[in-house]
């Protein structure tokens, strides 16, 4: 079978609705499944449980919050990543907070679903950010899928998840399509995959990016033996496979689409600095401090962490 | 540790005087507790309101649910929370309804449908509207209950939950609490138009009552519970009421002159709790009082008896799946 | 480049005529530019609705301001701005009204009081109320004007900024352009009550216009415009509007149902720009169409011979200040 | 001079409002000063100046931000740090990127004020954040002063920047008082400050927790040499000053108020690691991934980073 990204997230969201009669999924123009994902929900599940929305972000996301901690298991999608800026309160003063501030009497299941995350061509500044840091940060669970088996298996895992968690789809790893002869299946968050073995330096990327980060290695295959490891969730970050990955190498560089200061470029470089094994000073690839991608393409472009860049690193750390 | 009221004991005049005594009662404690430091964080007091929460968690059966406010305990009392656990979760005591992680802004008790007080404003007016929609989902007859200020009118998300839930109809009651002010700002230098006059906008049966008449603010919840039960969509309740208090302990630090003294004065004389004591026999007041009395001695031996939470597990239920995090420090 | 006309110009019905045509034909352009892939991402059409941008700015003075929304394209031009930058703009160039750097859905011209289209929905209607209070402050008698569909009825922040501008009194002048749906939503399904009833609530002057009909928004808006310039508080225009093409030009490589060829052949029959040349003496509007035509034509070539903006500058302008951020490698 | 820190934030309102007749303040109970910084001001400046606001943090940020696009300077006192999650869409989305997006056509001369960030005891889940590393990341110039002198001289500036800035004042720090007998004068965003000059190990400390690393400092100077290097912008960071600091200890601990999972103690850490001279791995003391502060006050102080935390770190250094 030949599996799109768009589609896995559209059979996730599919098999979780019938299984579990509590999922729910509210968002707006879910109904004509605009964005993908929610394709012909609305035909088979009805209006009572895929809920086409007002404009009111903030409403239904808290809605939402009140129907996980009533039974519901709600999946909300957002139609452009920073409508979780408008929801932020909701997402982390009040959904991550439950759990911890009531002493443990309730859980909130929710999953916040973004197709189309981070750049898209000429959407300009308001509608191309990639805020995935700023959930890792706040303590969110928060997954970036880099395949369209990878996004199948973390979103089911996303909505059967007692904890509310936010399902990035990079609108760079939306084209991605796979040969997929295996039955799709939940995949745990928390674990890392590595998509490709190497003895010299292990590349973390983050979503689409592991596909550059492939590419890459290959193309330095007869000069640098590179790892590639696909955190796939950054909060919690499979930090034991990290560390074991650089008992191997010894030398890490990390590619990621988020602005500089304070992403998880930079976390992943400072736990490996205080914890684990390094031979060589780290790299991290990112887009520049604060970044606000300008409308014209090439300026967009020239902002995002590019091939350049990661062959500039490697060879950089291997020095 | 008492066994919890539910709302079903406020089902007479009886029992909601000494609801009403008995949250008064509570208050009076917490605000001694403050004073004496053992309350960490002080409180906001909801002495004066006592009819709002009385009168509309009269209106309520046991498996409806609220949310409530910073200005929550007496929500959560007269939703039928036991006292001595509210006082201990004040007290940041394990036993207390949250185990001492909330405190006052966060006390609830899921199993008794208290979803919650909320530390920000116009936060749990959206909460109960997903509330009032899942037990539709589940084909339960449940009503939610929004407790609010007239400072949350003014909070774009609370407008907009009004739309979705007159839109689909739910079973959500929007209780409005105006007691004039904001902390400091009067409501009517905040709030153009009505506060009734708002909700109706989105077609929403809006009603003001008398907010220190329990029997006025039971009736008129009792109207907009019932239609919201039997399916006929959300209602408005603007209560007009007042707080005795200042806004927040913290404010008997301050010198701040937002009211007149006069003000204060005239509105103790709608002391809701003498208007209820009115319509009970002769010397039963005075029996609740003494019985309310007791309940929070016991309550107060109870929290104050009780254990402070382990440092080590600071932690605990940070997520629902038991993940822990990392440390703040490696060394 | 030509130089940019000013709101003035649309005090003639031939001048607000010749605006409809401008836009409709700028926007048929643009269409064409999408479709061969010389603009990138897309645009939002807003053929159909032209009689409400210029009715609306057909009442403004020059140094009066406006927010705009992603349908921007209509009120940008209406305001004045220069149709060959605002066509280098969607083109990415640096001859653009902000040098290439915002497209479509930012297209700005501060010298004009063009506060900017908005990627947010709702998110200028409070940006106009600061314009408005800006304005009060500095003893200066400009209005500002928030432009925003029905789906912003929706968005709390729009809401919160009426009661804002009601409470102020500010200078604000709110148009709704009611076109029927937010993206494939109903504004039936989705807007509760209704749109003037909702700011007059708020107890803001709230009227009904035909947005079809040029002549008919701007008296509107010039009666609210007037009152609003005279110290007499904010207006609220709803303008009954409908938008010919898809939602945004991507909707065209969809099968997307939400409304009937009928219904949108029904609205045809309403195009604003037949009722306005019905207006102008005989054969001038086809006049007025010619030039509109070689306007448009010398912006395309303006546009199309504009420069590409250098990679090497992509982080200009981050701050007003010149701070030059760290790059995203340094290998 | 006696000069309490909210007494210095107030001082450099009124200087500001005195200065420049652009200056407004908005705010919830600032009429009343509750919060401290706004004392008076309603008294000398008029309402027409300094704006009780109604409870709609998001209109009211909006509103001064179309104000700073039409020649005012607003400042906002939120009362709560959490009150900017609620606008994190009116700071991130619209008043940070207005420069970028419009060309250079404009400037945002915001600036946000939050008196007491972090935690006071026994304020719970809700009002307990100290989010300035979200904004680091996101981009916007962000300022956290340690004494009252530098909370005149960084609001001053602040107030005098072109671009939005936040200010955070830590509640920790608020009771700090300085005798100051010099005149009080804007200190530049961007600047660093070393508060104490040390050979063996940099201390980065943020806000009240200069004070704390300054007691350590002083305890352990038999044993060991510490530098106390107090970023006071945390973006834009002073990053030459940090690497002169390193080049002189060759050794860093981090002590930083913020969740650790993409805070600024990562951003420090990794920038020193990738660019800077360590001669041993270097350490940050943080408050936990994720961290919900428990309303009780052993469990809140158990969660914020503590001295004893920072004893045993520069020995783990210094090993
Ligand atoms: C959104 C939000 N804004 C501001 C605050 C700070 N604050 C807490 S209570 C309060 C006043 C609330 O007034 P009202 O809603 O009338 O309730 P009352 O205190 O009168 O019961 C304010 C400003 C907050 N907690 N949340
Ligand atoms: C707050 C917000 N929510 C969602 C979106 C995505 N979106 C862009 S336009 C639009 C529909 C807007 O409808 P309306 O306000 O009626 O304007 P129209 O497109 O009809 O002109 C949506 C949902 C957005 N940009 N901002
Ligand atoms: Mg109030
Ligand atoms: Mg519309």
């Amino acid at each position: 079978m030949r599996l799109s990204y768009t589609k896995a997230l559209n059979r996730a969201l599919t098999d979780a609705l019938a299984e579990d009669p509590a999922v729910c999924v509210f968002g707006e123009d879910i109904g004509a499944g605009m964005a993908g994902p929610t394709l012909n929900l609305l035909d088979r599940f009805g209006p009572g449980r895929i809920v086409d929305t007002p404009l009111s972000e903030q409403a239904f996301t808290s809605m939402a919050i009140g129907a996980a901690l009533t039974g519901r298991r709600p999946v909300i999608e957002f139609q452009i990543p920073s409508l979780l800026f408008l929801v932020f309160e909701q997402l982390v003063n009040q959904a991550h907070k439950f759990s911890l501030m009531t002493g443990g009497q309730t859980g909130v299941p929710l999953t916040c679903l973004v197709p189309g995350s981070g750049s898209r061509d000429g959407w300009a500044g308001q509608h191309s950010d990639h805020p995935y840091s700023l959930f890792a940060h706040a303590g969110m669970k928060t997954v970036v899928p880099a395949t369209p088996t990878d996004a199948y298996g973390l979103l089911r895992s996303a909505i059967a998840d007692p904890d509310p968690v936010i399902v990035f789809a990079p609108a760079a790893a939306l084209p991605v399509r796979e040969t997929v002869t295996w039955e799709l299946a939940p995949i745990p968050l928390g674990c890392a995959r590595i998509h490709r073995e190497g003895t010299d330096v292990t590349v973390v990327a983050v979503g689409h990016l592991v596909h550059d980060a492939l590419a890459v290695a290959e193309e330095l295959a007869p000069e640098i033996s590179v790892e590639v490891f696909d955190p796939r969730t950054l909060h919690p970050f499979d930090w034991p496979a990290l560390a074991a990955s650089l008992e191997r190498t010894g030398r890490l560089v990390v590619i990621d689409d988020s602005n500089r200061s304070c992403g998880i470029g930079a976390e992943v470089l400072a736990t490996a600095a205080e914890e684990m094994r390094l031979v060589a000073p780290p790299r991290r690839i990112t887009r520049p401090d604060g970044t606000v991608l300008p409308f014209a393409p090439q300026l967009d472009r020239a902002l995002q962490p590019h091939r350049d860049q990661l062959r500039r690193a490697l060879r950089a750390v291997m020095k | 540790m008492t066994s919890p009221a539910d709302s079903a004991g406020l089902g007479s005049p009886a029992g909601r005087y000494r609801m009403l005594r008995l949250i008064r009662g509570f208050e009076e404690l917490a605000l001694d507790l403050v004073r004496s430091g053992a309350i960490t964080g002080g409180i906001h007091p909801y002495i004066g309101q006592e009819a709002v929460a009385v009168g509309v968690c009269a209106a309520l059966r046991p498996q409806d649910r609220i949310t409530s406010t910073h200005r929550g305990h007496g929500h959560v009392l007269a939703k039928g929370a036991a006292p001595d656990r509210l006082l201990a979760e004040l007290l940041g005591r394990t036993s207390g309804l949250n185990q001492g992680r909330g405190g006052s802004m966060h006390a609830a008790d899921f199993s008794l449908g208290i979803l919650g007080a909320n530390g920000i404003v116009g936060a749990g007016g959206p909460i109960a509207v997903g509330a009032a929609w899942s037990a539709r989902q589940a084909g339960e007859d449940r009503v939610a209950v929004a407790f609010f200020g007239d400072g949350a009118l003014n909070q774009g998300v609370l407008l907009e939950s009004f739309n979705l839930a007159a839109m689909w109809q739910l079973p959500v009651l929007f209780v409005c609490e105006n007691n004039g002010y904001a902390t400091t700002l009067p409501a009517a230098t905040a709030v153009a138009g009505s506060a009734t006059g708002r909700a109706a906008a989105f077609g929403i049966p809006a009603a003001e009552v008398d907010g220190m008449d329990t029997e006025a603010v039971r009736s008129a919840a009792t109207e907009a519970v019932t239609r919201a039960r039997g399916g006929g969509g959300p209602g408005f309740l603007e209560c007009r009421t007042y707080r005795f208090e200042g806004h927040h302990t913290m404010e008997r630090l301050m010198k701040l002159h937002y009211r007149t003294a006069e003000e204060i004065a005239d509105w103790r004389e709608h002391d809701p709790l003498p208007r209820a004591a009115a319509l009970l026999p002769d010397g039963l007041a005075a029996k609740l009082d003494a019985s309310v009395r007791e309940q929070l001695a016991a309550a107060e031996q109870f929290a104050l008896g009780s254990e402070h939470p382990d440092p080590e597990r600071a932690l605990d239920h940070l997520y629902a799946d038991g993940l822990r995090p990392r440390a703040g420090s490696t060394a």
